[in-house]
């Protein structure tokens, strides 16, 4: 694979401080109840967003769980419209009736943002179909959490997809936890892209999720290989540094074992890495912290002063 | 316009056959559609006619049968997807409550889910306990969808055209042991669609109105019959959909009669009757001249055994008992 | 008998561990319930008090979570399987309607299916469509297994325990926004049972009743206060269970006041209300001196933005209206 | 393995001729319409429900789907009372509630004959963690279909025996169809076993399911495995030479496929085996087929002549 551009990697800088600089504000406002229901963070997992939807081709599709911020800003959602769907507004990207879990761009293939866990994965295998149906070139990226794995839409989506030979790529976010419980607790096959063999479907690689670059490139190779010859299964190894989702006491795991994954951050790694490739990168890369900051400030400025959805907008949208 | 009898089977035949001739988009999935011919045999030839692209048979996986439907729904197919019976739906429940009626409304419109799920409902095959529910009104209950439950050939192909050419996603209900019921169908008309939600007055009488649908609809017009022998003119309303429910002419009918039985296959608590009978009391208070009356199956699981099987079911008996009952 | 007043958190825990204590078959299993300490708590400490193996994390794997409960009840052990909330529980539907509430009549009484089901229900958290239902009523419809919605800390310790020690399958369904209501338990009765399958009149009065359960108590709570202060006196009483569901109070109540209300967060079409009003017009028509009404949540899913979400769910002011409009 | 005695070898020879005739019998009730709803047959298979039967210890408990007859006679169910189950009547092993497809024997610890695919392995599950939980020595044998390992049921239950180690031996009946569709188009994976990577799971042989004492012995060792290391996942190779239910029309094989299968009639090769190995068994086969047709017809009397189940029967049982 040819190296990407400075411009490109400076872009994916951008984004996963973007991530997280948005995330970490989105804490503080749920922590003011401004932001509620559930909200799951994706910090530590930048890499792995930013790396998956950089490799994506025009056509492509990609489909999440409610762990999703990640996906929506790399996807190039309008960072003010997704906070304000956060703040329950009415110009928010779901008009402020998905929230946090439920956001999606129907323009940009990007498929939400969903909440039940591995009820995602079908409705990635009919966009697929729809791919096959039509004889067009598209791949989905179907994103799923470790702990997803374990149910039976899992087992049934993946199946489907390899009898019927669809475009897409399975890609597990293994973030070491579906909640509280460790992978090895919950998954009698802790290698998880094994699970492959169970439909005889190829066994993508398990890449670094802390490497943005590493991402990048295994997932362009895995579309590139479903574009041609269906369905692939691969693994991001990643971790996430919060919670579960705000308020979780996180008794299953201990304090030391965040810190020593903290050392490796994906944007810390990343930064590093361009550091020791660009000459006298840092200051520019100063200048994006700059840059996403007041993005942020302006987009919670935008969703505080958004109107709140009406009673219109209730009950709209319930039917076509 | 010409009609012709033909049975329901053939009626939703060819319902799909025309749908699918008109608009390529719309395909066929689910458990031996293809190779087989339908469980039921009504995509019969089917595999043939349109390949193996149109007509996909699917391994035994009901979540993903009805989750890839969505899927492909949203993405701008119009997927005919079938569940071989309603008592399998139930695994599917979540794709069906939670995805295929919601995702519409949790996106902001930003999807839209044309689909069509088919699936056969009914008792009174000696299939025992799990085979053998009619639990249409368990999804009714949920917005973001409708319910089709058409009991004569004439409405099974009208409402399933109009469900495969509609925009909103339709579980579509077709009774397994009335199949073979015959009435006119216009054949020569492409496009004959029925409205969606809209019940009908199957027999005009001026005593008393059975609201019924389905397999009800048989054993109401049974009763009917044999009421008329004894003078008493029934007046039959089939709902046809359970959502959108359409009261409005069952509210006009019991202006009339004043009295009204609410016929039905499910189970007798939290049905389609309690609804009924809750709106009944709610917008026609004062016309009442006795309380309405239910008929249903017993509260309890049906057995193979086909003599008590039968005792556990509605019949027309049953009908006419109520109906004495309220008169 | 020492009354304590705590939480139905507290009262649930409690049962929980009071059953375990008494009874070594007694086992928790479900996704959180062990290292976590239960999504809601309510298991905190039973780890560590019980072990692992009797305090069960699972997989996210809700269809063997149930089913596999059912089969440890069938060989003898007495399961406490967790769902996490409701909305996971249409994942499970099978297991539960098919499965767990037919097992023993489907094989003549061989097998006995002594499990109880414990999940939370309820919207008005901001969770958006699919994480919002209060659906029990579906689950109420199937014979073969006891559904119960408890509303006060006591209520709550006395129906567990007893559906713990039932040898028949209970569905137990908490109110997640309701965990912290306080009210006086027995504490020091380890044999604090409350019988299964009756409701309770939670407050007397002559003017009107109000049938409701669990969040809609809350509500009417509520609403018979205000309506106290215009002198409107307001009966009303708490199904607790839907299933076996207990209309005989509900009777007696309306032959005295003549009117009745419904209250409900469930979804307005085939809802549990409809079941009460189809009952109360045919038993006690006569009583009847007005329509009876139902207030429940609006026919459409429920939003993430709180303004909207808390207009489509009833509250107190949406329960006086509707007293005012029967009386 | 210690070869089995001439005596037992014999029974298991009555035992598959015994189902045979049975359901050639059930065929003809069902014809004349004595029997109703579903008949699914066993014939074909028989050398695996009295192979696996055999190799059950006294404590173990045995699981299967609705083809369930061959398992109900093996494991020693009257055939009286089974009968008058398929003729639904109040003497039947469940009173006539539950039909050709839902057979079973508390007692004998068969737990059923279950129509809903896949419905029965979570079942299959708990009791063995009944076992577990209780420190005894029983091991549950799960049979299942090759289409029932598609559905989500599979995926679930497989892997929480896994993660619990549950001493399950979960045996794939394949018999190459489900209904209509061949494994290959049902399933991405067409080596059925090797599902049991996906969950860590020790993968057992695919044995011949047409020879009995090839049945017998592996599922004996898997037996042995399951009680001390956790759960097997086994296939046995096999062919229903009828439809998948009476009146299928059978238009997804061809005649020549099934003419091909039936040369290797598990019965017609056990009785090849035995008469190799036994100086003048054929007279002694024979007369069991005597006796079978004897016990067939004193059951076919009996069921026709036992009462109808009752409105008491209807309505008991619903509740313990
Ligand atoms: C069917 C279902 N069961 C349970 C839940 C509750 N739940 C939400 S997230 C979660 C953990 C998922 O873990 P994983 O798939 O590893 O994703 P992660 O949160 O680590 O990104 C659970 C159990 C749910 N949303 N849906
Ligand atoms: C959940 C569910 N879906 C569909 C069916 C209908 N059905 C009954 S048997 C069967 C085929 C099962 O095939 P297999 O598991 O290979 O078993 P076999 O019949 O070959 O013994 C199907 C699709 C069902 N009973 N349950
Ligand atoms: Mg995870
Ligand atoms: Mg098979």
């Amino acid at each position: 694979m040819a190296a990407p551009k400075k411009d490109t990697l400076l872009d994916w800088y951008r984004q996963m401080v973007l991530i997280r600089r948005f995330e970490e504000k989105c804490a503080e406002l749920y922590q003011q109840g401004k932001i509620g229901g559930f909200l799951h963070l994706y910090i530590g997992q930048e890499a792995t967003g930013v790396g998956v939807v950089s490799a994506l081709r025009d056509h492509d599709h990609i489909i999440t769980a409610y762990r999703d911020h990640g996906i929506a800003l790399a996807k190039g959602m309008e960072p003010r419209r997704v906070m304000a769907e956060m703040l329950g507004k009415r110009t928010g990207t779901s008009g402020g009736k998905g929230g946090s879990m439920h956001l999606a761009d129907r323009e940009k293939r990007f498929w939400g943002g969903h909440g039940i866990v591995g009820g995602h994965l079908p409705l990635a295998a009919g966009i697929a179909l729809k791919a096959r149906y039509l004889e067009q070139d598209e791949v989905v990226v179907a994103l799923m959490g470790d702990g997803a794995t374990n149910i039976g839409y899992f087992h049934e989506s993946l199946n489907l997809s390899a009898v019927w030979d669809l475009p897409v790529v399975w890609l597990i976010e293994n973030n070491g936890y579906g909640m509280g419980t460790a992978v090895e607790r919950a998954s009698g096959q802790p290698e998880l892209v094994k699970r492959a063999i169970a439909y005889g479907m190829r066994e993508g690689p398990r890449v670094d999720g802390m490497d943005v670059l590493a991402v990048h490139e295994a997932v362009s190779e895995a579309i590139a290989y479903a574009a041609k010859h269906g369905p692939v299964l691969m693994e991001s190894l990643t971790y996430r540094f919060e919670g579960h989702s705000m308020g979780d006491p996180q008794r299953y795991r201990s304090k030391d074992e965040v810190a020593r994954y903290a050392e490796g951050d994906p944007i810390g790694r990343f930064r590093t890495y361009l550091d020791g490739k660009f000459k006298n990168v840092l200051p520019e890369l100063d200048e994006i912290e700059r840059q996403v900051q007041a993005t942020i400030a302006e987009a919670v400025e935008f969703a505080e002063n958004s109107p709140e959805p009406t009673y219109e907008d209730l009950v709209s949208f319930v039917y076509a | 316009m010409t009609e012709k009898i033909i049975t329901i089977r053939e009626a939703l035949s060819s319902a799909l056959r025309e749908e699918m001739l008109r608009d390529e988009r719309v395909f066929i999935m689910g458990e031996e559609v293809g190779v087989w011919g339908g469980t039921y045999a009504v995509t019969r030839g089917f595999l043939d006619e349109f390949g193996a692209r149109r007509v996909r048979d699917t391994p035994i996986s009901e979540m993903v049968i009805a989750g890839a439907a969505v899927g492909a729904a949203m993405a701008g197919l119009r997927p005919v997807a079938e569940i071989m019976t309603i008592n399998f739906a139930f695994v599917a429940m979540d794709a069906i409550v939670n995805h295929m009626a919601k995702v519409r409304y949790m996106f902001n419109g930003q999807f839209t889910v044309p689909m069509v799920i088919r699936t056969t409902t009914g008792g009174g095959k000696q299939l025992a306990a799990t085979h053998s529910h009619a639990p249409e009104v368990i999804f009714a209950h949920f917005p973001g969808m409708y319910v089709a439950v058409p009991g004569t050939a004439y409405d099974a192909k009208g409402m399933l055209k109009a469900a495969i050419r509609d925009d909103n996603p339709v579980l579509f209900v077709e009774h397994s042991t009335m199949l073979q019921r015959r009435s006119p169908v216009p054949v020569d008309d492409p496009d004959f669609l029925l409205p969606i939600g809209k019940s009908d007055i199957k027999r005009t009488g001026k005593d008393v109105t059975i609201v019924t649908y389905q397999k009800g609809l048989e054993w109401s017009t049974q009763a009917a019959e044999m009421l008329a022998q004894e003078g008493i003119e029934a007046e039959i309303i089939d709902l046809r959909w359970l959502r959108p429910l359409d009261l409005e002419p069952v509210f006009e009918s019991v202006k009339k009669t004043n009295r009204a039985v609410i016929v039905e296959e499910s189970l007798p608590m939290f049905n389609v009757g309690a609804e009924v009978a809750a709106q009944l009391q709610e917008q026609v208070f004062d016309y009442l001249d006795a309380p309405v009356k239910r008929v249903s199956a017993m509260d309890q699981p049906l057995p193979y055994a086909a003599n008590i099987e039968l005792m556990a079911l509605p019949d027309a008996q049953k009908v006419v008992k109520a109906v004495k009952e309220v008169l």
